[in-house]
Order: C-alpha cells, then structure tokens, then sequence
C-alpha cells in the first residue's frame, strides 16, 4: 500500500470531505485542500433547522465530516491551499500546491458552487439597496444568534429564484436547493417565534429528496405559498419599509404588497476559478459547472458539477471516490444481491466492480449475508433494495385514464391529435413523471397536436429539464396547475380555473396520467440456518419476514441517502425517491454500492458468553439486527453474539444488558469510570 | 420464569438500618432475565444505598457480587467469604434464593431487595404476564392452555362470571377475560362442546394448601444415611 | 455557566461535536465521550451523583437525526429512571435532557437556560 | 289469594318452591343487611316486604363491603314471618364454611340459597383482602345439590344426625335448600351465557334469578336461546328488575358495573322526565309487564338499591297484588 501515492481532494466541502473519508477508509492516504482557511464548505455557515425533529438538511453531518478527517491518520489536511500545477506522465502525477510538489495516484475535484450576484443580476430586487431586502442566509444568521427573535418582524417575505431560472440574465436552470432551504428555514422559525407572519414567493416548488410533500404541507398550514416571482422589490415611498411588486401567475393581477423584511433565496452558480480549470484540464457546461476532465484520473464530484443538497454532495464525493479506488485497484468488492428489477441497478453495480445477484429475498446481517435466488443461496456483502420497474404493475387509475408508463398509453399519446397529461393526481409528485410528461410533449411536433399538461406542482429540479419545460411551452403545449383532481369523463375534463374561478372544460382526444407505482416485491428474511457457519439460532428482533415496504428507511441524515437502520442493506429508486432516470438517480445506486464496499471504523460491542443470561433483550433491542443467538459449543448453551460488520457500536445494548455481559471496546465502563473521577479533580 | 419486582428503596433502607458494610447479591438466572436483581439492577441498588448515605452523612462500604443461580447451595458457596465481611447481604434474588442462602448461611443476615410476584412469559420487550399459579394439578388441557386459576380473578373452574363484558374482566378493563379466551381457542379448535360439562371442584391439595411442597426423583435423590448403606 | 460539579454525557455524532466546535456552552462541566445517547447508563449517572455530581447533563441529537435511530428516546427513558432512582435515594441531582444537533448551540443554550431556572425556582421553592 | 301447594316435584317446600310450582308469577324482593349489628335495621323494612313478594334476598357483603351476614338477616326476617333467600358467594368462603353455613342455615330454617361468585373484592372495603375462591358458584350450586338430594358433602361423607359412631348404622339427614343461581343474559359471550345457565341446571340449579333487565330486545334474545335448548321447563327463571330514580343511576350502571345494558332511550326518557322517581317507578312497572309476558319467564325479582319504600306501590301497580298464601304447613 506504502507504494501508492495518495489521493488529493480539492475541497473540503460535504462531497470532499466525504470523498476524503472514503479513499482513506478504502485504504489510500489522502491530501485534503481547501482554499479557504477552515473546512466545511458552504455547509459550514448554515445551522440547524430541526423544530422538534431533524429536518433533514444534513448541514450538522459537516462537522462530524470534519472531525472524521482531522482524526483519521491516512488524511493530512491543508487549508488555504492553492493548486497551480498537476504534471507528470499518467502513471507518475504530481500536485503542485504552491512550492510543495506532491506526487497523487488521483485527483477528485469537489470545490463546490458560489452564490449569485443577486445585487448585479438582479438589481430590481433591492439587495443592498433597500432596507428590509436581505439574504435568506443572513436572515438564518439572525435568526440562530437570536437576533432575529429580540426584534421579530411581523411580517417576511421569501422571495425565491434569485439569481437561477432567469433566462434573461443566462441562467436557465434551477438551483434545487433553495426551495426546500427556504421552506425548512420558515418551519424552524415558525417553530421559535410563531407571531411572525411569512409569505413564499415562487415559481414551482422543486422538491429535493424524499418527505417534500410532507414539507410542503406543513409549511402550508404555517404561511403562505404564493405562485408567480416580484417583478421588484423597491423602498415605500415615505417609509422604510419594502415593497414587493408583482403579477399573480394564476389570476394575472399586479399587487404593490409592503413587508418588514424580505429574504431573497439566492441561487447557486457555477464557481469560476480559470487557473484550476486550466491545470485539471476541466470542461464546463453552459452554465459553467464542470463536466469532466481531460486529464487522467481526474474525477468530479459534487456542486461543482451542478447545484446539489448536502446529502446528495456526499453521497456523490463517496461514488467518486469508489470510482478512484476502483480505478487505483486497491478495494476488495464481491457479491451485492439486487432485489427488485432494475437492469440501471445491476449496470451501475457491474461497473463499480460488484457482481450482482438477482434475488427474491435476502436474509441475515451485515457479514453474515445470504441473497435468495430462484436457484441457490449466495453468500452477498449487502443488498440494494430498488423500485420496480415502470412498466410492472400499477395502481389503478380513474376510468378513461391510460397509463404514461405504459407502452400503449405513451404511444398512443404520441400519435393522438388532442392529449391531456396529468401529473401528480392520483400518485405523488414524481421527477419521473415530470420528465417522462416533458418528453411526450416534446415527441408532439405534428401540426393538429395539442397537448395539455395538468398538474398540482410542476417543478423542474433535474439540469436540463428546465430548458426541455421552456422548449414545450414555447411550442404551444399549456401548463396548467390545479390545486386538485380535474373530473373525468371519457373525452372531456373539466376543472375550476384558479385565477378566473370559472368552470372550464377541456375536450381531448386521449388521457394520459402518471400511477401510483406499488413497490417491488422482494423480502428482508430473518436469519436462518445458512447464517454465521450455522450456529445462529435466531435473531428476535425483526418478524421473519419483513416485506420490502416495510423497509422503508426513515430518512436520517446519519443514513444518507439510500441506507437503513440495518448495515448493508439500502433502499434506493422508487421506494425511496423516485428521481429522473438522468444520472442523479444512477449515482444513488452507486453510493449504496460506494458504502458495502468499505469497512466500518469505530469501536465494537462484545458479549461475554460466561455471563451472558441469553435474556434476549439485547436482540429485542437492537435497531441494528446486530445481536443473534447463537449456540456456544463450549457451553453448551444458546448466548447472544454480536454479529461485529451489522454493529455501528452505538452502545445501546451495552447499557441495557442485565447481565452486564456486554462491553464496549472503545466506551466500556471502565473507561467512563475514568472521566467520572474527573469530578475529584478540583 | 420467576418474576419479581424491585422493592421500594425506602424499604430496603429500614431493614439495611445501621449496618455499614452491606453486600448486594445477584442472580443471573429468572430475575435477571426480567430485569429486576441482574447485576446491572444490583449495581443500581448499591448505588442507590452509597448515595442515600451520602446524602445523610454516612459511609458505608457496599460491594455486589452475581451468582449464576441462587437456587443451588453449591453456587451460594461462593458467598461465604463475602458473608464474613458483611453486616447484611441484600439479595437480589428471587425468594427461593433469599429461603436457600439463609439457610446455607443460618447466621448470616440476608434480606429480601426483591417483591417475588409470580410465574411468568414475555408478553413484549418490559412486559411479564402471569401464566401459571403453580398449583401441582395441571388443567391446561381442558381449557386451551389458558390457567383459569391465575388468569381469571375469581379462579373460575366454570367461567366467565357474569362481570365479563367485551372480552374483558370486571376487576380490570385492561386484562382480558381469561374466560372469554378459552371460550375462544376452544372455538378455534372446534372443541366448544367440551365447555358443557360442569368442571368439578379442584383438589387444592398439590398447590400450597398442603404447605411446603417438595419433589423427590428417587433415582438421584438419596435420604440421609442412604448412601453409606 | 456550568461549573465542574455538572456531568455532561456527549454522544459522538452531536453533544461532542457541539462541544468541540462550542465549548464555552458547556463551560467547566465534566465531559463523558459516549458513542451515542443510547450508551448512556442508569449506573453511570448514579455512579457521577456519587461522585459529587449536583447535575447530569446529556446531549442528544434532535428526533430523527441517530445513526443508531433511538438514541435520544432510550437516552431520555433511561435519564427519567435515574431520576426517579436518584430521588428514592434522597439526591437532590438534576437530569437533563437536551437535544441538540452538532451545529445547534443556541439549542443547547436554552434547554440549559430553561433547565437552570426550573432548579433556581425548586431552590426557592425548597423550605430554608 | 290462597292457593293448593302442588306437591309434585316439591324438594323443600319452601314458600318461593310452592310459588313457582304452583305456576305462579312469583315475586323476590331484595335486602341488603346494614353495614353495622343494627337488627332493627333489619327489621325496619320487614313491613314494605310482608305481603308484597313471596321471598326476599338477602345479599352476602355486596359490592364486597362488610355487612351483616346474609344468614342473620335471614333469620330476622324469617322470625318475622318473612321468607328469606340467602345469597352466598363463593369470595370469602372456602368449602369448609361454605358447607358448614349451608348446614346453619338450614338448622334455623331457611330455606332457600343463591350461589354466586360475589364482586371481586377489589371493588368493596377490603381490597387487600386474600381471595378464597376455592370453589366457583357452578361447584356451589352443585354442592348445595348434593348435600339435599344425597345427603353427601363435597368430600363424600355423609351428614349424619349425631356424631358418627363406629359400626352404628344411621340415615343421613338431607339438608333442605332450594337452590337459586344467577344470570347474566348481558355479559359476553351471549352464546355462552345461555350454556353457562345450562350448566347451573345441570349442576342442580332450581331456579334463576337473572342481571336486572332494561335491554329487553337482548334479553328476549336470550329468552329464545334458553326455550331454544328447553332449558325454561327445568329451571325457574325470574328476571332481574330494578328501578331507579335518576338518570345518573342508570348512566352509573351502564358505565361502571360490569356486565349491564342500558338502552339510550331509557336515558333519554329519564332525563327528560319531571318526575324523575314517578318515572323510574313506571319504567320498572313497565318492564315487569314485558317481562311477564315472554315465554319462560316464572317470576321477577325486584332490587330496589337503597330504595326498598317503593316495592309496595311497584308490586301493586303491576298488578302483582294480592300475593299467593298456602294453608299447612310446607310439605
């Protein structure tokens, strides 16, 4: 291993701290750079935006990152660093960082975004010119200090898209994040000073990740969401407060409304940095994020690469570096079983260096994994649990109604002369549909065509879906937003308008909608004989079988994107959030794939087997599956075992057992005895 | 199992009274498995005894140690020496245990840490119920494998009583009518029938109207003087 | 300001971090590194009170943000029996539960703030 | 009204055996001795009872609070010239004194017993009370059976009149008890509350006193099961009444006795009435009628809860009045 030079990351934001972690748990050392002075990134200035439960932002994931690297002894950490050459021949690069030359196996570029000029893009918005307009990050500054609590407003403004999907100033394309930021800022400040009244201005609502309809309910019952941007936000004449000026996309009327504060959500762009672009040989995108490399073994990952959440950063700093790995050839990879059908899955497996096994079931723990074919029992390092495949079963949708999944509906959409799509009414919102929608209308260039897309959210989260949504528009295909169900007759829908509040009809030719997609039928089994060289006895914790419904993950940052309470096991795809086919979606898989592959750090429970009572609470408790009986040959009798790979080391077990026949080898008793007697220490 | 209940402290105290070295004793069998005298409970209860005397002023020495049963005089042995020490020994223990290790230990002062309650299952993760009354004269056969005799408040032998109401007793709304339920599983397993016939009354004789009860194995067990012979 | 006759257990994945990137919260209470809230231990909180501690203290991470998913609930369920054990005992300790995410400190603060009054107001509550 | 005491089937004689076998509508009343050794307590309500029911239960520590013993309050009464049915439950109890009583309080002359299972005693005065039940009221009422029709105690002896001699040959003497049993034709299951009244006959039950009625649509439900299996023609059954003055009572009941059904509108009728004890009186009055009128049904027994003043007007403005007398002495 000494012989492989290390890996340098550019960026210690959450992709490059990520990525760091994973080369160095993958067994590479690792050269963390950052230009600026600490690490963290942008995540670092944002706070925590839990009310009575996490929100799920995973901005406080940064600081464990941090200290993650700062302790781990394979990372050396440098800040303030400037790279200014990368030379050498494909097998003997050297990272030139000021005068220091440092000889790299790869390079992985994660140096994140920067926020928009608002105050040059967007001068009409007031920033820094009216009192009252700010950012919504300032505004969270306020607001965490306690500021913003001493003297609230009574009334705040969001005003969204500041700086992104504004063709006028060159950036078509959506930020993704802003909304879901600004929505979960209004909650956690709605939650400490409720008297505030807000009010949301945007576009479309872009959701980013699983739980956004959640959010946005709850956001609705807190404050008002109002579609259609100011056109400006200017001071009140004779007063100090300002004004937000715009006309209702839904009724079309112009409103001159005065708030106490206005927060603008500013967007993401690209960062520009032309002496690394041209040192790594990196090629950029319209809107300048980096699109790949030209240089060898040079990878991207991260919100240089496009506007992406903390978690979605993290996990795509863990594909990069698997990549890296995989590529350096130092990561021992073996069996995943995939349950469910998805042949993306099983590509995306292959070429992270996986063999993938379709399975109905699998059973066990982490280490002790056994996937269920049709043929045989294979021994599986994890399992990914995916959705289904669009075309297989679906819930029923209205009578007159086909499917936009399914190959008749969607073909007999593309030919017929009047089509009516619609989106999220009888299924959440999904990017799939979104996209799948987009694209149909799009195929409809014959000149009788007409094509109607009817919606509750209509959002445009996915790079390159904004401009597929301007192009169908501007070729005459009407985006209608309903806040429910239009009714449906064979040939004929009707609807109340919004703005005008009349009742339309809409005669067409064909009905196409998105269902509702049921999840795969694949099965989470209990241990069984095959387990831990057929010495397990059972494992109490879970039912025998646990139908992949029931899997569904709750989300927790800790977790990330796609993984469970239970070690080795992750859920991706429909079950999970069903995001655009487009590359995104395969990076998750990857990133599930990119967390079997390394070895869990951190302490281990034990059982002490002579003083064990197998009293199972320790099997009973675990939200691991970690603990199993098994049978001590030695004495003769059942004890629990703590299967060491399904163990994350959390203790819990430890402190519950009666017996106290569990220790904890980096916390034992002993051990907090110790600091205890710092007490005496006066 | 044997489940048992922790006494209230207070009352531990008053029979501990003045003592000043006090050993707490476990027993890694049924009470550990129910999370009332493992040696996590008695390292609890020692704690407790340190921090009350701490509170009032007082030192007082207390060590706790855990025996795999004490329900068997060849594991009480390794108390002898700890016994030496103590003033009093609290026993973690079931009551079985408290009745064996004084009489292993006649001198000794030993007393009880635990309210012995009754046999029982796991009904969920720090949830015991009741399931039988022990009473030498198994009826479980009759009746679905439900114990009329602890499981009903009356010990109907020819339930329910007529305070059975939606499936549940009369003295409690939370605890099923243990007649209702065999009336159900004998439903279950077409025997209903079999609940006509007037049950006759239950010779108490095996259960502890007979006073102290006691099983011989002849094959093993060798009365006093029958083994020199 | 906590001073050293308060315990702090700190889970890894929060009060730790908190504490590293905020130590003035905790001023001078005595830290114990747990792996997770789910460590924390009715024996050792008694063990801390019998070693003088007047308050334990421990950091949990806010509902929905374990890695070991019920970290703060079994912390906070366990945190209520030392209590009520230490109370049989005749201690008059504090248990606190906070939930605060590592990047939370405000959160930390108040639940502190609001912890230390209710104690001030028992205090004078309390018979001179 | 005097009546020819059929002798046919007659075990006891008593008055309530002579009643129902005479195919009378007969009429129980119902006392509960003071909480105190008050007799004149006792004998203060000797005089609504004389002459308006054929026989009076007397409960044995209702609701399980200590009161006088059933058996003398019984004998009170009886001394009175009232005829007494002792309640017996199976609570406080073992068979030892269960039987012993029995033997007592066939000695002062009572003559009839209901067996019951009792409250629990964690509803009465003395919920740490140790529980007996060492045999259940089914075995109860078989025992007192036995001890009339066999002569014979629950282990087998006999109960001979003097002390047993060696060798000396004697004739047992029978202990004469009409023997009652309870039913609740609103307890779950319903099913098996019909099967469970089966039980008691066949365990020598000779006649039923039923819960006290107000859902009569379930009770005449219940009423068909029991005719269903011709159970009505081996027992007497007496349906349960009781009146009440307020609509609180019969909220009362519905929700904290075990065991009841209360119909809404009865509620509704006793809080919209203005007279609310005129109203308790004429629904109880009106029950009895229905009752009466449903095959099977021998008798009624009325339990005026702290209340007894009003079992005359009852009894008479059912038209129950006059009650049956018999000349001679019981057989």
């Amino acid at each position: 291993m000494a012989e492989i030079p290390r890996a340098a990351v550019i960026g210690a934001g959450p992709a490059g701290l990520a990525a760091a972690l994973k080369l160095a748990d993958g067994g590479l050392r690792v050269l963390l750079l950052d230009a600026e002075d600490r690490l963290g990134g942008s995540p670092f200035e944002f706070g925590c935006k839990a009310t009575d439960r996490c929100a799920n932002c995973y901005a406080c994931l940064t600081l464990q990152q941090i200290r993650d690297v700062q302790t781990h002894e394979s990372i050396e950490v440098v800040t303030a660093a400037r790279v200014t050459d990368l030379t050498g021949p494909p097998d003997g690069r050297v990272l030139h960082i000021g005068d220091r030359q440092e000889p790299v196996s790869g390079v992985i570029v994660a140096t994140g975004y920067r926020l928009a000029e608002v105050e040059t893009a967007r001068p009409d918005y007031g920033l820094s010119a009216v009192p009252g307009v700010g950012t919504a990050l300032e505004l969270e500054k306020r607001f965490r200090s306690g500021s913003l609590g001493d003297s609230p407003p009574r009334t705040l403004a969001f005003v969204q898209c500041a700086g992104s999907r504004d063709s006028a100033i060159g950036r078509d394309y959506c930020s993704r994040v802003c909304c879901t930021y600004a929505l979960r800022l209004a909650r956690a400040i709605h939650h400490r000073i409720p008297e505030i009244e807000m009010t949301l201005f945007y576009q479309d609502l872009t959701p980013a990740g699983a739980g956004f309809d959640a959010l946005v309910a709850e956001c609705e019952s807190i404050m008002a969401l109002r579609r259609g941007l100011p056109a400006k936000v200017y001071q009140e004449p004779g007063g100090a407060r300002p004004i937000v000026c715009r006309a209702d996309t839904l009724t079309g009327r112009i409103s001159e409304e005065p708030y106490d504060e206005v927060a603008l959500s500013v967007g993401l762009w690209a960062r520009e940095d032309p002496e690394l672009e041209s040192v790594l040989g990196l090629a950029k995108d319209e809107h300048g994020f980096y699109e790949g490399s030209s240089q060898h073994r040079v990878l991207l990952a991260g919100a240089c690469r496009g506007p992406m959440s903390i978690g979605e950063a993290s996990e795509d700093g863990r594909v990069a570096a698997a990549e890296l790995l995989r590529r350096v050839g130092t990561t021992v990879r073996g069996a995943v079983a995939i349950i469910g059908e998805d042949e993306h899955a099983e590509a995306v497996a292959r070429r992270e260096g996986f063999e993938p096994v379709r399975a109905r079931a699998m059973s066990g723990v982490a280490g002790a994994f056994i996937a269920e074919t049709d043929e045989a029992a294979v021994p599986v390092v994890g399992g990914i649990f995916v959705g289904r495949r669009a075309d297989a079963e679906e819930e029923p949708l209205p009578p007159h109604v086909r499917s936009l999944y399914s190959k008749s509906g969607y073909g007999k959409a593309q030919s017929a002369r009047r089509v009516a799509i619609l989106l999220d009414f009888w299924a959440p919102y999904s990017r799939i549909a979104h996209e799948k929608a987009l694209e149909l209308a799009a195929s409809r260039t014959g000149e009788k065509q007409r094509t109607w897309i009817l919606c509750r959210h209509a959002f445009t989260g996915e790079q390159g879906l904004e401009a597929l949504m301007t192009q169908v528009r501007e070729s005459g295909t009407a985006i209608i937003h309903l806040p429910e169900a239009p009714e449906v007759e064979s040939g004929l829908l009707t609807y109340v308008d919004p703005g005008m509040g009349k009742r339309q009809e809409l005669k067409v030719d064909l009905i196409v909608a998105a269902p509702s997609l049921g999840p795969t039928s694949g099965q989470l089994l209990d241990l069984d004989a095959h387990h831990l060289n057929g010495r397990a006895r059972l494992g109490a914790a879970h039912p025998t079988e646990t139908p992949v419904e029931e899997l569904q993950p709750p989300s927790n940052p800790h977790l990330g994107l796609s993984g469970t309470p239970r070690e080795g096991i992750h859920v991706i795809g429909w079950l999970r959030d069903p995001g655009t086919s487009r590359e995104a979606a395969r990076r998750a898989e990857a990133a599930a794939l990119a967390d079997l592959a390394t070895p869990r750090q951190g302490g281990r429970a034990e059982v002490d087997p002579a003083k064990c009572a197998i009293c199972l609470t320790c099997i009973r408790a675990c939200p691991h599956s970690a603990p199993v009986a098994v049978y001590d040959e030695e004495r003769e009798k059942d004890v629990s075992f703590i299967q060491p790979e399904a163990c994350v080391s959390c203790g819990l077990c430890v402190s519950l057992c009666p017996a106290s026949a569990i220790s904890h080898s980096s916390h034992s008793d002993e051990s907090i005895a110790r600091n205890l007697e710092e007490l005496h220490a006066e | 199992m044997i489940v048992a209940d922790r006494k209230p402290l207070d009352e531990i105290l008053e029979m501990v009274g003045d003592a000043n070295r006090i050993l707490v004793s476990a027993c890694n069998t049924c009470v550990t498995v129910c999370l009332a005298g493992g040696r996590r409970e008695a390292a609890i209860l020692a704690s407790q005894i340190r921090i009350h005397a701490q509170e009032a002023g007082r030192t007082v020495e207390v060590r706790e140690n855990c025996l795999e049963r004490h329900c068997d005089p060849e594991f009480l042995a390794e108390l002898a020496g700890e016994l030496e020490w103590a003033d009093v020994m609290v026993s973690t223990a079931c009551g079985v245990g408290v009745n064996l290790a004084s009489e292993v230990y006649p001198s000794a002062r030993i007393i009880p840490g635990l309210n012995t309650s009754f046999f029982g299952a796991t009904d969920a993760p720090g949830r015991w119920l009741e399931m039988c009354g022990g009473c030498g004269d198994c009826v479980l056969h009759r009746t679905g494998g439900i114990c009329p005799i602890v499981r009903c408040a009356k010990s109907i032998l020819n339930g329910p009583c007529g305070g059975s109401q939606d499936g549940k007793c009369e003295v409690d709304p939370d605890t099923p009518c243990a007649w209702q339920e065999i009336i159900d599983r004998l439903a279950l397993q077409g025997r209903s029938a079999e609940l006509e016939a007037v049950e006759p009354v239950k010779d108490w004789g095996t259960s502890h109207s007979g006073g102290r009860r006691r099983r011989i194995v002849d094959e093993v067990f060798q009365a006093e003087g029958e083994g020199e012979a | 300001m906590l001073s050293k006759d308060t315990v702090a257990f700190l889970c890894a994945n929060g009060g730790q971090l908190l504490d590293a990137a905020y130590p003035e919260v905790l001023g001078d209470a005595v830290r114990v590194p747990i792996p997770c809230a789910s460590r924390l231990d009715v024996v050792h909180v008694l063990r801390a009170v019998e070693q003088g501690a007047r308050r334990v203290l421990v950091v949990a991470c806010p509902a929905g943000n374990c890695r070991s998913m019920v970290g703060p609930d079994e912390a906070e369920r366990r945190l209520h029996r030392a209590a009520a054990l230490l109370r049989e005992a005749g201690s008059h300790a504090q248990c606190i539960l906070a939930r605060a995410a590592a990047n939370a400190p405000e959160d930390l603060r108040s639940t502190l703030a609001a912890s230390l009054e209710d104690a001030a107001n028992q205090i004078e509550e309390a018979p001179a | 009204m005097t009546a020819q005491a059929p002798a046919e089937g007659m075990v006891v004689g008593s008055n309530l055996e002579r009643v129902l076998r005479a195919g009378h509508f007969a009429v129980c009343g119902e006392m509960g001795p003071p909480q105190s050794c008050s007799a004149q307590a006792v004998l203060n309500k000797v005089s609504l009872f004389k002459g308006n029911v054929d026989a009076v239960n007397l409960t044995d520590n209702q609701t399980a609070i200590v009161r006088m013993s059933s058996i003398a309050a019984a004998k009170l009464i009886l001394d009175e010239g009232l005829e007494p049915i002792i309640q017996m439950t199976v609570r406080d109890r073992n068979r030892i004194g269960l039987q012993s009583d029995l033997l007592g309080a066939a000695a002062l002359g009572i003559r009839n017993v209901l067996c019951l299972s009792g409250d629990h005693m964690s509803f009465g005065n003395h919920g740490s009370a140790k529980a007996v039940y060492d045999i259940d009221s089914v075995q109860l009422v078989n025992t007192v059976h036995r001890m009339r029709e066999e002569s014979l105690l629950i282990c087998g002896d006999g109960t001979p009149p003097k002390p047993r001699k060696p060798d000396a040959p004697w004739n047992n003497v029978p202990t004469p008890l009409f023997v009652g049993a309870a039913s609740n034709p609103f307890g779950d299951p319903l099913e098996f509350r019909v099967v469970r009244l089966a039980k008691k006959i066949a365990a020598g039950a000779d006649f039923i006193q039923t819960q006290a009625i107000y859902d009569l649509p379930r009770f005449e439900r219940f009423m068909a099961m029991v005719r269903d299996r011709g159970l009505h023609e081996k027992v007497f059954i007496m349906a349960g009444v009781l009146p009440v003055k307020s609509p609180r009572a019969l909220t009362y009941m519905r929700d904290d006795v075990p065991g009841m059904s209360i119909p809404e509108e009865l509620v509704k009728r006793m809080e919209g009435a203005e007279d609310k004890e005129e109203e308790g009186i004429a629904m109880c009055v009106e029950i009895i009628e229905r009752v009466r009128a449903i095959e099977g049904v021998r008798g009624v027994h009325i339990m005026p809860p702290m209340w007894e003043k009003v079992i005359p007007e009852i009894v008479s403005r059912a038209g129950l009045l006059p009650r049956p007398t018999f000349e001679g002495e019981p057989a």
